[in-house]
């Protein structure tokens, strides 16, 4: 179904929703400690997980996404306190959801990533990179939008 | 609810008089149980302290009987079938590895989802002391019973849980509710002795005689029982503690259908009073709680 | 204007149409429901006995749900504008029901009405209309009402009916159409005399809901802009808006602007009148704010306000909204009260 | 026992309630009407029967906002009781703005033939939650299906199965959200699709942009949604959006047992959370 | 029109040496409604700042992008620079190139690329950016303390000491809390109304505090520096403002037998009474249950000997409103109780026979009896006789550590006041024997580990290690049967008194009493601190602020410390008029709310209101959302909850986020 571009040549856009808190700061981190990994994440910074809707998932792959990665503090460590369990409920229906739709769910991918956890960060992006380039391009997700451009009037 | 009924090998022996007493209090009480067909073993002492696996099959294989026969719940009147039925359970539901292999064992795939409970457990969750209550026609009156629960049927606590493991009161309110007066000692859970009573006598002896010691000082005119081996330690080997340590004890130990079955109007023929070592007839004679008609409406 | 026979059965005719390299639209079950889609071949067609009408309408053909109206592009800090092809192939749209080729010469109208809408018209005029005669009806049809009946071939360049022993022939209503069966005469035959009428229409005739007097029913209209009936009549109104979605006659659209980073495109998108935000202003002023308000509007643009325009009612009585309304609000049955039945021998 | 008239006419002699929303005959031989009496005379129209499918708890946002002083009553199935229960619930109204007049129900269908599906599930032919009670129950010989067992038969597929299935449906989606006008529970005043800035999901039909508006639909009404069925009933297109909501309904059932509209009291699960909660997916 | 400006910084060679800065700087100029675009070796510097406020006056620019470091490290800096160019600083973004990019990629190309992207995102952002206030709240500077255990006397005297006025509520008739009941504290075994009586007057005298006792809080309302507080004066049918404490009611009431609450029920007192005699204030209360006059309507006797006409039979309850801008939480804990019958989750255990013997108490009870106020003037007796007893068994962990009976936690200070308690019993019967059953010896603590091996060494108390099964009276003594598992062997010792170290709860009405201050509390009901490690002062809601063993068990020094620690939070808060926060919080769109609850549901901070919507009549038109922008922490959960996206997040709004997504690929 989904058409594999020749793996070398493919190089995924991968969207990534993450809280200021620790996993941002976790990516500062593996910044400072001058660890090397996959440029193809593009971040935006939230205060909190708690303020990561679905619809920022949605729109990420409507714009061409092909794997999304969304991380925050773990559990009891949220600067909110609650806010990254209000997100757990969140993305647990929110997954089952796209995977009973047919959205192959190893594109979207959640993470506790904390302050400290530069390496963890890191290793999380080239892991989940290769994983994005495994599976090809989102084509199923990418064929449906209308593109202006190719639309024929139908009629 | 589909009741199936596991006697054991104890009630249809030893403790004959625990299954005739269960069966006439179900018939006053209307309670519908059907014996699980071509039952086994249920693994109790010899089989679990030898073969661990074997001691899980035994009793699964019986909650596969009845679950074919088309069974929801189990009801065992025996402490220790019921104790093996449930440790079986409880571990088989935890490890689908064990499972497997317990079904290889059986050499039957049969899925036993079925729920077990104790008869005191039944009583008091499923019938309901109230309906009890209300059923009793021989209320026994000025009767002081001491309940002792002994340790296969509160214990252990993440298995078996329907009552405290360590202050158990279920049997208590049955007491209670069939008219006697429900003494509140320390015994309730202290050990028996078990199955130590051939090889090592002399402990069982020694625990029962605590035991008997304690139900006295809480001035018991009896002891209530639901398992046959604390019924045949503390009845049987009265004698011979008292010829041991020179005390002088009387204290007849009755099963709790048995004292059931006497407040629903049976007599000591139908309940099997006459089997005990220690004869409870006098003592219930001169409580007058034997039902003056025997087989006072029976049928109703 | 000419009869032809077809010759051989239905399908084998459909089969020639199609070779004739035009996209051949027709009733066909997709996906559970019954709607105007393209036949790939001859074996999907539905014959007109095996059906009584589509749940949606043509008009999606003409005038879709989305439609780009412009495209632009952003190059740097210049915007570029690029116009919108329309699709060009020849159409033949098979078996509507008089109803739906009715709506034609309604949606004519508007659409040429002030302005000519060249995205409607340049597919309106690449389009063959195909009626079909209807063989059967439902409780909700009420077609005699606004003027029609099971056999009017009225909007359509050619027509289906059964003659007297049940064969199916064409009506050439127009030039257009009449050029279209020239193409086909492998497949039919053109007939001597005019073909009598089958009885079975005017049974079914008979069967559809008795006629309204919608001259009466304007009256009352002009002189009851304001009267409590609105509110009672629209109390239970959902504004779900199935009714103008699916109605071969509601023509309202709303203008939006999509815009990306680098593209953006401006469309037309269909709207409907019983929407709550259908008349919202960006002031946050709704003119319409109230259901009854709405409900009037609908009523009020379908039977005075285009007849007072052009001597129409925007109305085919084809039933779907009756179909569709998910709380049995029944035009026929609300025209009804202003009234009476037109008698008829 | 009284009928639903005459309660109605003696809630409105007796100036009780300010209207009573209720089913009537239909205009068509398989429908019912819904109506909105507001004077005694008119409550004679007033029935019910195996027709009356509507959820009418529709009526209590969108006709009586907090518009009226005194309540209104409304004949409610069981199942629609428990969309009341939601918005109780979500604050939308007061438990006593509403006098429900309960019925017994013993099934009800779309088209006069077949037994509605939400009936094959049904627990609840008297509601749980009524101000008086009317119509007899009956032996009730229809044989209870797994409210899930479409869900579960469905997540056999596979996933290019299910993303094809659900291509092909949402393609039929015209985007009229007559689906979220008849939702009980879709009350907001401005729909998330209604609004411009931003524009999350886009007005126009594709399958991208109907997705995403098929996608917040579910997801709204996760947790929420009450399993009436108003909204595939609505569409023309029968897409089978129930089966969505559906799978929302077992997912919260599933993994935080939770089942919506039997608690008035309860927090909505997704505004709500357990330090508990499972998941075996984040990293 | 948007004119943005991007800055894009070397960083030395930071960002220098993996992306091609001046390319970047190129590029972005191209960028739609870019109007300037230039690179600098050190943005940060001072003449990198002057580049960006020459740029803002020059090209009139109304949003900045600086691309440089994370705007965790410089995003302040950036923003004060763009202020003294005059604009609101919330117009200021950075695009993190260096630790997201620069740092973290090798391919040159790769990293160039990304930059720009990361400029794009920034610039698109920047564009939907308003400019924002720092909210400012004015503060109260006031503090409301909650209990006068001693956790309480000392937030309270601390901040009062700080030159703040603090209010302090009592419950009970007096305060002092349970530390007043103990005998003897340990370590150093001084006695503990010796060091805490003068605590209690101090607070009493000062004249920054004021006191309330014998009332509780009827009601919480507003938010950090703002609460208002209504405070219920229960009835003491005394009036306070007139009694000087002579005590002649109470020699003269005629109700004698009723239990001593402070005497743990081990002694009696008066149907008017003070509950101890050093009580602060040293004002009586009428017991209505059992005054004479209030069961049988004659009586009065107080009242007839009170020369002042202090006594107030048709006294009510008094309602009190205080403004704060602080409040310490120190209500304290309260004894798990070990009957079997019980209302909330946990079991008891019914086979210690407490409640059942009266020589099997717990050890507050044990204080009682230890103390030389007490019930029997410091000797040890046992209650059923008043025998001194010879053998006295103590059990650990009753009720804490075990899963079985629900509470899984350890109650922290057993160990040290049973090692504690056979000290003093030996001390007092030195041929007694104390036998101790403990699960492990938990003495961390400055000199604790020190006095646990002096109760078993020098005063040679016996340690068992293990749990009990029971224990039952035969004949005078009772029978204490466990077992000892370093020997492995059961032990039966027969004892003249034993006494259980119960579980410490929190107090019975804290989850009613946590919903009014709308903070949160765990399982069991003690209240929750903000973060375990880093906020174990603050709650979830700003300006209040935890003391004591309300929040956990604890000992003396730890209570104390914690309620220091909390004073200096609330001397910080009060020491200024206002407040300032980062403009980081919600916002509601009130057309389009439609009043669900949810977010009020999922705010943490409990920073969410109803609002009634009128219209010009005067009608309720609808209820919406209402954010408490003091209280706002700005985390945005609510946003997301909110399905008709009529609440948003400022700094975060959904316009900006959706305009970061547009533009992440092109």
């Amino acid at each position: 179904m989904e058409e594999k571009i020749l793996t070398s040549q493919f190089e995924p856009k991968i969207a990534s929703f993450v809280c200021t808190w620790c996993t941002y700061t976790g990516a500062d981190l593996a910044g400072t400690s001058r660890l090397k990994y996959e440029p193809n994440v593009r971040i935006i910074r939230l205060p909190c997980t708690g303020r990561i809707d679905y619809n920022l998932i949605i729109k990420a792959f409507e714009n061409g996404a092909d794997g999304i990665l969304v991380s925050g503090c773990h559990p009891n460590d949220c600067h909110y306190s609650s806010g990254n369990f209000y997100a757990r409920r969140r993305f647990i229906v929110f997954r089952e959801l796209l995977q009973f739709i047919g959205i192959d769910v190893r594109r979207v991918q959640f993470a506790w990533v904390s302050a400290a956890e530069g390496a963890k960060w890191a290793k999380l992006v080239n892991k989940f990179t290769s994983e994005i380039k495994d599976l090809g391009q989102f084509t199923n997700y990418q064929k449906i939008k209308r593109d202006i451009f190719l639309e024929e009037a139908v009629i | 609810m589909n009741y199936g009924y596991f006697p054991g090998c104890s009630l249809h022996s030893t403790a004959r008089e625990f299954n005739i007493s269960t069966k006439a209090v179900c018939s006053s009480l209307k309670i519908n149980f059907t014996e699980v067909e071509d039952w086994i073993c249920c693994g109790a002492t010899p089989a679990h302290t030898t073969n661990h696996d074997l001691g899980l099959a035994l009793p699964y294989s019986n909650l596969q009987l009845a679950a074919q026969q088309g069974f929801d719940t189990l009801v065992a009147p025996c402490a220790a079938c019921y104790n093996r039925l449930k440790v079986s359970d409880f571990e088989i539901r935890k490890s689908d590895e064990k499972k497997n292999r317990i079904h290889e064992i059986t050499e039957d795939k049969t899925e036993a989802d079925i729920s077990i409970l104790h008869l005191i457990e039944f009583f008091k969750n499923d019938f309901g002391i109230e309906e009890i209550k209300s059923a009793v026609k021989n209320p026994l009156v000025g009767l002081r019973v001491a309940s002792y629960y002994g340790c296969l049927l509160v214990r252990p606590n993440e298995i078996v849980n329907f009552d405290d493991e360590e202050n158990p009161t279920s049997m208590d309110e049955i007491v209670s509710a069939i008219g006697a007066d429900a003494l509140d000692w320390s015994h309730k859970t202290e050990c028996c002795g078990a199955a130590h009573a051939i090889p090592k006598t002399e402990i069982v002896l020694q625990l029962c005689k605590k035991l008997l010691q304690a139900a006295e000082n809480s001035s018991a005119d009896c002891i209530a029982v639901a398992c046959p081996l604390c019924h045949a330690n503390l009845d049987m080997r009265q004698n011979q503690i008292n010829k041991t340590f020179g005390t002088k004890f009387n204290t007849p130990i009755l099963y709790i259908t048995q004292l059931m079955g006497l407040a629903l109007g049976y007599g000591a023929n139908d309940l099997s009073l006459q089997s005990h070592f220690v004869d409870p007839i006098k003592l219930l004679t001169r409580k007058n709680l034997i039902p003056q008609l025997e087989k006072m409406n029976r049928e109703n | 204007m000419k009869n032809f026979k077809i010759k051989n059965d239905y399908k084998n005719f459909v089969k020639g149409l199609l070779s004739l390299n035009y996209l051949v639209i027709a009733p066909k079950y997709e996906n559970g429901i019954l709607k105007f889609s393209k036949i790939k071949n001859a074996a999907e067609i539905l014959s007109p006995s095996e059906y009584i009408n589509t749940v949606s309408s043509t008009k999606e053909y003409f005038f879709p749900q989305t439609e780009p109206v412009i495209k632009f592009t952003f190059e740097g800090k210049e915007i570029f504008l690029k116009d919108v092809e329309i699709g060009k192939k020849p159409k033949v749209v098979l078996g509507l029901r008089p109803c739906d080729a009715a709506s034609f010469s309604i949606l004519d109208d508007i659409f040429q009405y002030e302005y000519k809408d060249e995205f409607y018209f340049t597919r309106r005029e690449k389009t063959i209309i195909i009626g079909a005669a209807c063989e059967s009806n439902d409780e909700s049809c009420f077609c005699t009402t606004t003027g029609l009946a099971p056999d009017s071939s009225q909007g359509a360049d050619l027509f289906i009916e059964k003659n007297n022993e049940e064969e199916y022939f064409l009506r050439a209503v127009t030039e257009k159409g009449e050029r279209l069966v020239e193409q086909l005469i492998a497949e039919v035959e053109e007939l001597e005399e005019e073909p009598k009428k089958n009885p079975l229409y005017e049974k079914i005739e008979k069967q559809i809901r008795k006629k309204i007097d919608l001259i009466e029913a304007k009256k009352w209209l002009d002189n009851n802009f304001e009267n409590e009936k609105w509110e009672e009549l629209s109390s239970q109104c959902l504004s779900c808006g199935s009714c103008a979605y699916l109605c071969p006659t509601c023509h309202c659209f709303d203008i939006v602007d999509e815009v990306n980073y680098n593209s953006g495109v401006r469309r037309k998108n269909w709207d409907a009148c019983q929407f709550d935000l259908f008349t919202l202003h960006s002031s946050g002023h709704n003119p319409r704010d109230t259901k009854a308000k709405r409900y009037r509007q609908r009523v009020m643009h379908k039977f005075k306000y285009y007849a007072d325009r052009f001597d129409k009612t925007l109305c085919t009585g084809c039933g779907r909204c009756i179909r569709a309304c998910p709380v049995n609000i029944d035009i026929y049955e609300v025209v009804k009260e202003f009234a009476p039945l037109v008698e008829q021998n | 026992m009284n009928s639903i008239s005459e309660i109605a006419k003696k809630l409105l002699d007796e100036n009780r309630v300010s209207a009573v929303v209720g089913y009537s005959i239909g205009s068509l031989p398989n429908k019912t009407k819904t109506v909105i009496v507001k004077s005694s005379q008119q409550a004679e129209k007033l029935i019910f029967n195996n027709l009356c499918v509507n959820n009418l708890a529709i009526y209590l946002t969108k006709s009586f906002r907090l518009t009226t002083q005194k309540p209104v009553a409304v004949v409610m199935k069981g199942c629609d009781v428990k969309s009341v229960t939601g918005l109780i619930q979500e604050k939308q109204i007061e438990r006593e703005q509403v006098f429900i007049i309960g019925v017994k129900c013993n099934g009800v269908s779309e088209d006069g033939k077949n037994l509605s599906p939400k009936c094959y599930s049904c627990k609840l032919q008297t509601p749980k939650m009524y101000d008086i009670l009317v119509g007899e129950e009956e032996e009730k010989n229809i044989e209870f299906k797994n409210p899930f067992s479409d869900v579960e038969e469905f997540e056999k597929k596979s996933l290019d199965e299910r993303w094809n299935f659900w291509m092909n449906e949402l393609e039929k989606c015209v985007k009229c959200y007559a689906c979220r006008q008849v939702c009980p529970l879709c009350y907001c005043e401005k729909c998330i699709v209604d609004k411009t800035v931003p524009r999350w999901i886009e007005p126009h039909t594709s399958k991208s942009s109907n997705l995403s508006w098929h996608i917040t639909r579910a997801f709204h009404l996760a947790g929420r949604c009450t399993g009436c069925g108003e909204c595939e009933r609505a569409c023309h297109h029968n897409i089978p959006l129930s089966l969505l909501n559906k799978k929302m309904a077992k997912v919260v059932y599933d993994n935080f047992n939770y089942q919506a509209g039997l608690d008035d009291k309860a927090k909505s699960p997704l505004a709500d959370f357990k330090f508990q909660d499972k998941e075996d997916f984040i990293r | 029109m948007s004119r943005i400006g991007v800055f894009v910084c070397y960083c030395g060679e930071n960002i220098g040496r993996t992306v091609n800065c001046s390319e970047v700087t190129q590029r972005a100029a191209k960028l739609r409604d870019v109007v300037y675009s230039v690179d600098y070796k050190y943005m940060c510097s001072d003449p990198g700042q002057q580049i960006i406020k020459d740029a803002i006056k020059k090209y009139n620019l109304n949003g900045i992008v600086v691309a440089s470091c994370s705007p965790l490290m410089h995003e302040k800096t950036f923003r004060h620079a763009v202020v003294e160019a005059g604009l609101n600083p919330f117009l200021c973004e950075l695009a993190n190139i260096r630790e997201h990019c620069s740092w973290v990629h090798d391919d040159k190309r790769n990293a160039t690329d990304k930059a720009l992207d990361l400029i794009r995102m920034m610039v698109e952002k920047v564009k939907k950016n308003l400019p924002l206030d720092t909210i400012k709240i004015p503060v109260t500077r006031r503090a409301l303390v909650i209990g006068g255990g001693v956790a309480g006397i000392q937030a309270a005297l601390d901040i009062a000491d700080g030159g703040k006025e603090v209010v302090m509520v009592e419950k009970s008739p007096s305060i002092g809390g349970h530390m007043a009941q103990l005998s003897e504290t340990f370590p150093t075994l001084d006695c503990s109304q010796c060091i805490l009586t003068p605590k209690m007057v101090d607070v009493n005298s000062h004249k920054n505090i004021k006191l309330y006792t014998y009332s509780e809080i009827e009601n919480v309302k507003g938010y950090i520096g703002n609460f208002e507080i209504t405070i219920r004066k229960k009835t003491r049918y005394v009036d306070d403002s007139i009694c000087n404490g002579c005590g002649i009611c109470i020699e003269k009431c005629p109700q004698k037998k009723i239990n001593s609450e402070f005497n743990t029920n081990l002694g009696t007192r008066k149907a008017i009474y003070v509950p101890f005699p050093q009580a602060v204030p040293n004002i009586p209360v009428i017991d209505k249950e059992n005054c004479t006059y209030f069961k049988n309507g004659k009586c009065k006797v107080c009242e007839k000997f009170c020369d002042r006409n202090a006594i107030k039979f048709e006294q009510t309850d008094e309602f009190i409103k205080e403004n704060v801008g602080a409040i310490v939480v120190a209500t304290g804990f309260d004894l798990y109780s070990i009957e079997k019958e019980r209302s909330d989750n946990y079991q008891g255990y019914g086979e210690y026979g407490y409640g059942k013997d009266p020589d099997i108490i717990n050890s507050l009870q044990f204080e009682r009896l230890l103390s030389a106020s007490g019930p029997t003037l410091g000797e040890v007796t046992r209650p059923s006789d008043g025998k001194i007893p010879e053998t006295v068994v103590f059990i650990q962990c009753v009720g804490s550590r075990d899963k079985s009976k629900g509470i899984e936690f350890c109650s922290k200070i057993c160990c040290m006041y049973t090692a504690k308690h056979t000290m003093l019993y030996k001390h007092k019967v030195h041929n007694g024997k104390a036998f101790v059953f403990y699960m492990d010896i938990r003495a961390a603590g400055k000199n604790y580990d020190e006095f646990v091996r002096r109760a078993i060494e020098e005063d040679e108390a016996i340690y068992l290690r293990g749990r009990v099964s029971r224990i039952y009276r035969e004949k005078d003594k009772l029978i204490v049967k466990g077992a000892d598992t370093l020997i492995g062997k059961q032990v039966e010792i027969a004892a003249d008194l034993v006494v259980l170290a119960t579980a410490m709860l929190p107090q019975k009405d804290t989850v009613p009493f946590a919903q009014k201050l709308g903070i949160g509390y765990d399982k069991y009901h003690f209240l929750s601190e903000a973060h375990p490690k880093l906020k174990p002062i603050e709650t979830n809601t700003a300006g209040i602020f935890l003391a004591g063993a309300c929040q956990a068990p604890k000992d003396i020094p730890e209570a104390v410390a914690q309620a220091s620690a909390a004073a200096s939070k609330v001397l910080g808060l009060c020491s200024n008029d206002q407040l300032e926060r980062e403009p980081y919080v919600a916002y509601v769109n009130e057309s389009s709310c439609i009043g669900c609850e949810f977010c009020l549901q999922s705010c943490t901070y409990s920073a969410i209101e109803n609002k009634s919507i009128v219209n010009s009549k005067g009608e309720l038109v609808k209820k919406v959302a209402y954010v408490n922008k003091g209280v706002c922490q700005g985390c945005g959960t609510c946003v997301s909850i909110c399905r008709s996206k009529s609440i948003d997040l400022a700094g975060y709004t959904d316009e900006q986020i959706y305009s970061e997504i547009n533009s992440m690929f092109v």
